[in-house]
């Protein structure tokens, strides 16, 4: 009864009403999936936000490093141009500081007086001498780096209030470094050393420029072999393959490749480009031939989707006026899938960049204080460099790591910035 | 029944055999789309493919320049030859044939490029143009010969993709003749035109015809009366009468013609 | 002198391209009708010297240092290499290097010395001899390209074949990595089971390799049973992917449909960079803020949380993973043709709806790619595991519990002590082999299925 | 081939932070290039650096522990014969815990035994080991959950956490002790795996952060990384002595262990500056007390072997193992 | 001039105005496309929209159910009311105004789904059926009323876009008429269709006008004077005339609306 005559009342209801009665649900539906996908991208920020903001906060301080300013007699008899660049440079420095600070005596007071100095610091000073002789003999201001347990004092890192035998400074030292402050010899500029100097044991001299370097021809090398590869693969299995067995065993076989274990592509790189090839550990050449294994299927498998979203009517319209199968591909299928394509290499290369594993079995993760030159140099890699860093036990390395960090993703942000804005030109709806 | 100009008439004298196709099968998966269709087709002539929508008029004309190699699930057998070579030989490059063999398509189809690539875009490929100036002569005889340069002329480098249903189709038909194929396949060029435009449109059809071959689908009895010199009718992927288009539209031999033209099947 | 050789190469073609096409254009020009663009006449020049040139320049590359080498070794007087090991004629050999390098040690014996110069020579005769080589071969090449210009030559044809053979190497690269990554594993992986079963390595329920890597090392047995490994593998994996997928979907239908366009503009970069945080920094976020918190709050409720949960593990790695889902589906549905926006709209459709029933079904192919690509790097992934979740092997399921994954098996168990004579390495081997086959099966259901839907689409 | 020009070395986590320490020294002193010192592992390490001689092998390999007899032969089989053997120091392998934590600890090597090994003895019997708790242990210790995060199985600290506490906390057990030594290394060296004690990777750092964050967990590590965070973390003495310099160099902390170099004496005088970086590392200023290493943590010798390593390091002379 | 049907003037009589716009500009980025557009659209009528090529007929359609917000660099300006309401108010809902006002485009456009769900689609996202078998009926009753039904009605769940074109153009009328909204905007739905497809889609039209509003733009003169009470003259963005179809075609006020209909301006 009721069924019946509820279903007369809607049957007189005219499609317009209908619509206007689900109206209010179907909105709120799509409210719902509005909401869903704005706290989805809010979420996924939030998390980068809150990556981020820990590293700054504690990463912040690496940028700017104490520094102590002296005024270093270079004595002759100490420094002589024919014992370069060997000499007493830190006997020096050790005199100069005594100068300010009289009545320090003895040889253990000497030294725990002049380890506010960066170890750097003797070099710093041998490699003016070196590059002017007449320095000798003369007077000279310098800036040099404190060491890091001072500069750790100076940013506050060392709590004056912990029992004196448990800080590594003490409270004798910490009474020097005042009187230093108060003396104005005591600055904290920015520290380019971050990034102007390779990698050292101590933090206060510790740089990135090898680790820069490093991921940048491991990098370039990535790119100029995945991109082009990933692409001409993609665009042969697309494009050109007869649907049969063997495009489908290459089809899974790559599919299959993104899968592996970035240790593997370790391995295999182990085996064949150091084993077979003989080429050097720790060469960013290698890192890079590597990692490129790792980001070709990245960039195939989002250059085939690319290609495959080109609707077939531009193909069928190009091919209409005699264009070859190729001239299709390469002047209007690849134009238009090149957003996707981006895409893919956007991603696959930030994840090169950020990749650790697969260096450690090529020993990208070495020790080295000087920066390479070419990419068959051993270097380091900036995710390596992390890694080494974050392992360190010096006190100083816990903010550098969080620096070295945004430093990555400050490199990351410059690489992905040309391949977005490309990506941004070629995207338009049809 | 139809106006058949009477100049007509003398125009069908026996011209070459420009395309001969002999037991034309077409299927779509399981679907037998063409069945046994033998034809051939004039050099210098306009000939006209009528018949109800879904008979399989597009189709057979893409099997002309291969199109249908593109659809993975379409399947051809029989002989095509084009100028007595057989284009589905393997020897047979089908980009040389299809620059050979243009084609208007039914649903226009420009790039999503500016409008003036779109029609350089062939000439560019086959090398047609030795440099921009006569590029730029080649576009602006192509667009004037569709009928759209003055709408164009203006915006030559805006998107081709920007333009009216009919401008489209008029670029696209633009884009055909630029590259100077000797035989024109056209699957209902005007169905979006305006009379004035059509009848430019058909002036074009005409003049080609002085030279080349043209294939044109239409839905309309009156233009295949107007331009074309032999008529196709296909019902149900039949070719069920071929001949010339004075005969067909006065005197039609199948009883299936009949009803068609005059409005009783569809 | 390599990079000089390479840019004489890479000059010469290029003059090849020029003079190929100038020629090409002169027959134009005297009235003929070319088969294909001067153009391409230019890039066939091009391609037939560089290709063929370069590949000989890479072989030869290759090879120089070990032909001088060989040619320095047997060159030596007779019977200073006598009785000597491969490492000390190896020695030997880096001894004369380093002098040819001008570095001399203390007084070597002159015979080495002698040697020296003779690498030294060699080296630069064989430099010479390359760019002789590579200059000569180069010309030939072009004059045989500029020989074949006349209106007939299908220049076109020839290039296109050249380009097809290189994409065709490029794909079949795939296949040798594939080989070479299971060369690289099989050896290691049969020789582990001669030592365990594999029956036991299969169907063991118990992982715990922690057998002696030397004869004299105290350690205990171990056991070989792989299930709760690929389990804790399978949990991580289903844990990222129910976090990446749906804010990763989620994030892409807003930023394609509902975002203005500054803020797609934006937000779709800034997602990509969670895709480059380095996978240490991850393992760090897990560890530090994400698994403490889920113990605080799992103990406040009062339960039983481990310190490395699984599921902090698994909750990061889906955060590293949304934008392979965010960024390749906003790119599908971007490609997704404006008429059917205008279809689905013009039958009423709101924007929620166009999406969900019309875009989204006609983006899959797209969208299953990064799908695929996720899955992929939520089972290959390492270091945020290596650092985030357990190294103990338990047979659960339970996301709050600690679990083990094959790849952090494999790194722990690879990086640090390692003797390839005992099961303990070579276990690395094998799952790394077993979890090859297991992705291997499932790409090819992944494949099988993705298929089967997309016929009912287009 | 182009010669390498650079000292490579591998080897031992622990013995990193000090080979890179004599690494920066020694290229900012001469000027030459700069060392590349990687950290393998102190087996990892041994097998690059057995592979065998010449330049693609490296030339120094560092060890946590003396280099074995397998280790030993595998070297001579790729002809890597004349190796010297240089103790650069000693190092305690110790327990830390947060400041924040209350209580004095002080453990027997039988407690440690007792709370991380995966089988313990109860009532004759070994059984899985039923411990969770301290004071189930030893009434004395406070009722807190044991959790402990020490090095995985794949290192050299685990090797000598196993050997210097683990086994020989397992054979002071009377019941242990009466089965005879081979039956307590066999049976006494398995850590647990069922939650109390937790493999944290290789990162001794992660273990520390999480030390801070965890007020009772307890975590075990070189004594480097300890002396680095003696603000925040306390070392649990273990049979009532602290590890320190003191106590290490002396032996009478248990847990303590010897660290090694070792030198292929084949590349020297082949590979530039080889030999300069060795007389570096033995070098006073290094390895001396008060010296450069010292300072990172590095217990040094006492004066009389030291000497004896410093002559025999320069010489080269050749070690055998036993 | 036409065959204007002698029954058709017994049914212009005043209707109620359905849509009514007022001083109506849209702008191509700096193109005017529409000038000044004045219309008033009766209820129950069929009005027809004529007019050269690109002079606006389509994008004067898109506005009368808000289409051109979707392009991004449309502009409108003026007033557009439907039963009253202004539908560029904000308030207005596009999505309620657009199932009210549906569309059949100029282009087909089926989504890449079958057929059976192209046309369920709208009475799905509607909720028009209370169950498949309700769905089912709709369906087919949609796409006979399409004069399709024969052709698909064995492969309904084969793909909407593996048809011919003008089944492809039939199906999208289908799926129009299937969510059954008051007024039907349709750009020339038969431009690839046969006589008798075309035949019976008119009949459809002329059903559809018992009830609701139909507006069309053809570019065929004969189908405008068959199926339409009114017609509307579009000529370069204005609207050059508008009245009552027989008078349009037999007397025309302005010169150009002339010119047009009988053939000289395009
Ligand atoms: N998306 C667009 N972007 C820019 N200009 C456009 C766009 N669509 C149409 N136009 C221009 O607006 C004008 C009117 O186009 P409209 O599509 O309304 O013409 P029409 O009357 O429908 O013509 P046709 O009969 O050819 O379909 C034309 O000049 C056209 O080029
Ligand atoms: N891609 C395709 N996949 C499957 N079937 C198809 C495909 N294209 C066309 N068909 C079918 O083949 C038959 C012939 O189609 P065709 O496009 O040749 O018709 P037509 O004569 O051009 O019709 P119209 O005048 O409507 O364009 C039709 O039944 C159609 O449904
Ligand atoms: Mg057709
Ligand atoms: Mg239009
Ligand atoms: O790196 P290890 O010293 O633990 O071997």
């Amino acid at each position: 009864m009721t069924d019946a005559s509820m279903s007369d009342t809607s049957a007189g209801l005219s499609a317009t009403d209908k619509v206007a009665a689900g109206l209010a649900k179907r909105r709120r539906k799509q409210t719902i999936l509005q909401g869903l996908g704005l706290s989805a991208i809010g979420f996924a920020i939030l998390m980068l936000f809150i990556l981020v903001a820990s590293l700054v906060s504690t990463g912040y301080k690496a940028f700017t490093q104490t520094h102590v300013t002296v005024e270093v007699y270079l004595d002759p008899e100490e420094i002589s141009v024919e014992r370069l660049p060997r000499g007493g440079f830190s006997d020096v420095l050790a005199a100069s500081m005594l100068k300010i600070f009289p009545d320090v005596e003895g040889r253990a007071q000497i030294r725990s007086l002049t380890s506010i100095l960066s170890n750097g610091a003797q070099f710093q000073l041998r490699d003016m001498v070196v590059r002017d002789n007449d320095l000798i003999g003369q007077t000279i201001t310098i800036k040099v780096p404190a060491s890091d347990p001072f500069d750790q004092l100076k940013k506050g890192l060392v709590d004056r209030e912990t029992p004196e035998e448990l800080r590594r400074v003490n409270n004798q030292q910490i009474a020097w470094f005042d009187a230093l402050a108060e003396r104005g010899e005591i600055s904290e500029p920015l520290n380019w050393g971050l990034i102007t100097n390779a990698d050292s044991r101590f933090p206060e001299l510790a740089g990135l420029k090898g680790a820069l370097v490093g991921s940048f021809w491991a990098l370039l090398v990535c790119f100029l072999i995945a991109f082009p590869i990933g692409i001409g693969a993609a665009i042969y299995l697309e494009e050109f393959a007869k649907r049969n067995r063997v495009s489908d065993l290459i089809e899974v076989n790559i599919n299959n490749l993104a899968a592996v274990p970035s240790v593997v592509f370790g391995l295999l790189a182990l085996a064949v480009f150091l084993g077979w090839f003989g080429m050097q550990r720790s060469a960013p050449l290698v890192g890079g031939l590597t990692l490129s294994l790792m980001t070709m299927p990245t960039i195939i498998i989002a250059t085939r989707a690319a290609l495959k979203a080109v609707p077939p009517s531009i193909r069928e319209a190009a091919l209409g006026v005699g264009a070859s199968r190729q001239q299709v591909v390469f002047h209007h299928v690849l134009p238009l899938a090149m957003p996707g394509i981006l895409t893919g290499t956007i991603i696959g290369l930030a994840q090169a960049l950020g990749e650790t594993a697969p260096l450690l079995l090529i020993g990208m993760n070495a020790f080295i204080t000087s920066a390479p030159e070419w990419p068959t140099d051993a270097a380091t890699a900036l995710p390596t460099q992390i890694f080494i860093w974050a392992d360190s036990p010096e006190r100083g390395f816990v903010s550098r790591t969080s620096a070295a960090i945004l430093v990555l993703l400050v490199f990351l942000v410059t690489m992905n910035g040309v391949a977005i804005y490309l990506r941004n030109k070629f995207e338009r709806r049809w | 029944m139809y106006d058949v100009p009477t100049n007509m008439e003398s125009n069908v004298e026996q011209q070459d055999i420009k395309i001969s196709a002999r037991k034309v099968q077409v299927y779509y998966g399981t679907n037998h789309a063409i069945k046994d269709v033998d034809c051939e087709i004039q050099d210098k002539t306009v000939t006209a493919f009528i018949g109800p929508s879904g008979c399989g008029k597009s189709t057979f004309l893409r099997c002309l320049n291969r199109m249908n190699d593109s659809i993975d699930i379409c399947r051809i057998e029989g002989d095509i030859t084009i100028d007595g070579q057989d284009i589905y030989d393997k020897r047979v490059d089908p980009v040389q044939l299809r620059a050979k063999v243009g084609m208007v398509f039914q649903k226009p189809n420009p790039f999503p490029k500016s409008i003036y690539d779109n029609v350089a875009y062939g000439p560019r490929i086959h090398g047609l143009a030795k440099n921009k100036a006569d590029l730029d002569v080649i576009v602006e005889r192509s667009l004037r010969r569709a009928a759209i340069w003055e709408e164009v002329k203006d915006r030559l480098d805006g998107p081709g993709t920007g333009l009216s249903g009919g401008q489209q189709q008029r670029l696209c038909i633009a884009r055909a003749v630029a590259t100077e194929p000797e035989v024109l396949l056209m699957d209902e060029p005007c169905s979006a035109l305006d009379p004035i435009a059509t009848s430019q449109v058909e002036e074009l059809i005409d003049e080609l015809r002085q030279e080349y071959s043209v294939v044109i689908v239409t839905h309309s009895m009156q233009q295949a009366a107007r331009v074309s010199q032999k008529t196709a009718f296909f019902h149900l992927g039949h070719l069920v009468e071929y001949g010339d288009t004075g005969k067909i539209f006065t005197n039609p031999v199948d009883s299936r013609t009949e009803s068609y033209i005059t409005g009783r099947i569809g | 002198m390599t990079s000089y050789t390479f840019l004489l190469l890479l000059a010469v073609s290029i003059a090849g391209y020029i003079w190929n096409r100038q020629a090409a254009q002169a027959v134009r020009n005297g009235g003929e009708r070319l088969h294909s663009l001067s153009g391409f006449h230019g890039f066939y020049s091009f391609l037939v010297a560089f290709v063929p040139v370069f590949l000989l320049l890479l072989v030869w590359i290759v090879l120089q240092g070990p032909v001088v080498d060989w040619m320095i070794m047997s060159g030596l007087p007779d019977g200073s290499l006598e009785g000597l090991s491969t490492g000390a004629r190896q020695l030997i050999l880096a001894e004369i290097t380093t002098i040819s390098n001008g570095t001399v040690f203390g007084t070597p014996d002159p015979w080495k010395v002698e040697a020296a110069e003779r690498m030294i020579r060699l080296n630069q005769s064989g430099s010479v001899l390359l760019l002789c080589v590579v200059a000569i071969l180069t010309i030939l090449l072009i004059v045989f390209a500029r020989f074949r210009v006349s209106a007939e030559f299908r220049a076109r044809h020839g290039v296109e074949r050249i380009v097809s053979g290189l994409m065709i190497a490029c794909a079949s690269l795939a296949i040798f990595v594939t080989v070479g990554i299971v060369l690289s594993l099989s050896f290691e992986t049969y020789r582990f089971f001669e030592m365990v079963s594999v029956t036991e390595f299969l169907f063991g329920t118990n992982w715990e390799p922690q057998i002696p890597l030397r004869e004299d090392q105290v350690a205990a047995e171990g056991a070989f049973g792989w299930l709760p490994v690929i389990l804790g593998t399978i949990v991580i994996m289903f844990i990222a992917l129910a976090l990446a997928i749906p804010v990763g979907l989620m994030s892409a239908i807003y930023l394609n449909e509902f975002a203005p366009n500054w803020f797609r503009a934006g937000a779709k970069p800034i997602l990509e960079i969670l895709a480059g945080v380095p996978t240490v920094v991850y393992g760090f976020f897990a560890i530090l803020v994400v698994a403490p918190a889920i113990r605080q709050f799992g103990q406040s409720i009062g339960l039983d949380v481990s310190p490395n949960t699984a599921l902090a593990a698994g909750g990061v790695m889906g955060i590293m993973l949304i934008p392979f889902i965010s960024s390749f589906a906003d790119d599908a549905l971007s490609a997704v043709p404006q008429s059917l926006r205008d279809g689905a709209l013009g039958l009423g459709a709101t924007r929620a709806e166009m999406m969900t029933t019309v875009l989204f079904p006609a983006a899959i192919p797209g969208i299953v790619g990064g799908v695929l690509l996720a899955v992929s790097r939520a089972i290959g992934e390492t270091m945020i595991v290596v650092m985030a979740a357990g190294l103990i092997a338990t047979m659960t399921i339970n996301p709050l519990d600690s679990v083990t994954t094959v790849t952090v098996q494999i790194v722990t168990l690879l990086i640090g002590d390692t003797s390839f004579d005992n099961p303990k390495t070579l276990s690395a081997f094998a799952l790394g082999m077993m979890l090859f086959i297991v992705t291997l099966i499932i790409n090819v259901f992944a494949i099988r299925i993705v298929r089967k839907y997309r016929e009912a689409y287009d | 081939a182009a010669a390498r020009d650079e000292i490579r070395i591998v080897g031992s986590s622990t013995v990193f932070p000090y080979t890179q320490a004599v690494a920066e020294q020694f290229s900012s002193v001469t000027g030459a290039a700069s060392p590349i010192v990687e950290s393998t592992g102190t087996g990892g390490g041994m097998k690059i650096f057995c592979g065998g001689i010449g330049e693609g092998h490296p030339d120094i390999t560092g060890a946590s522990r003396a280099m074995k007899k397998s280790e030993f032969d595998l070297c001579v089989e790729n002809g890597v014969v004349d190796i010297t053997e240089v103790q650069i120091g000693n190092d305690g392998l110790s327990i830390a815990m947060s400041r924040s934590n209350e209580f004095d600890w002080d453990l027997t090597l039988t407690e440690v035994y007792m709370a991380l090994a995966a089988e313990v003895p109860v009532d004759g019997q070994m059984v899985a080991n039923p411990y969770t708790m301290w004071n189930e242990i030893n009434p004395d210790l406070p009722e807190v959950e044991i959790l402990a995060y020490g090095p995985p199985p794949t290192s050299g600290t685990r090797d000598a956490f196993v050997e210097l506490a683990m086994v020989a906390g397992c054979e002071e057990i009377p019941y242990i002790h009466d089965m005879g030594s081979d039956w307590a290394e066999e049976h006494c060296a398995r850590m647990r795996q069922d939650g109390p004690f937790v493999e944290a990777g290789e990162n001794d750092n992660l273990i520390v952060q999480r030390l801070n964050a965890d007020a009772n967990a307890m975590g075990i590590f070189g004594y480097s990384f300890l002396y680095e965070n003696l603000d925040t973390l306390k070392s649990v003495h273990v049979d009532g002595v602290e590890p320190s310099p003191e106590t290490i160099a002396t032996g009478d902390y248990p847990i303590s262990r010897p660290l090694f170099f070792y030198v292929k004496n084949a590349h020297r005088g082949v590979i530039p500056n080889l030999q300069d970086f060795v007389e570096e590392y033995v070098s006073e200023e290094a390895m001396g007390p008060g010296g450069y290493l010292s300072e990172r943590g590095l217990v040094p010798l006492q004066d009389e072997p030291r000497a004896m390593v410093q002559d025999a390091a320069m010489d080269g002379v050749s070690f055998t193992a036993e």
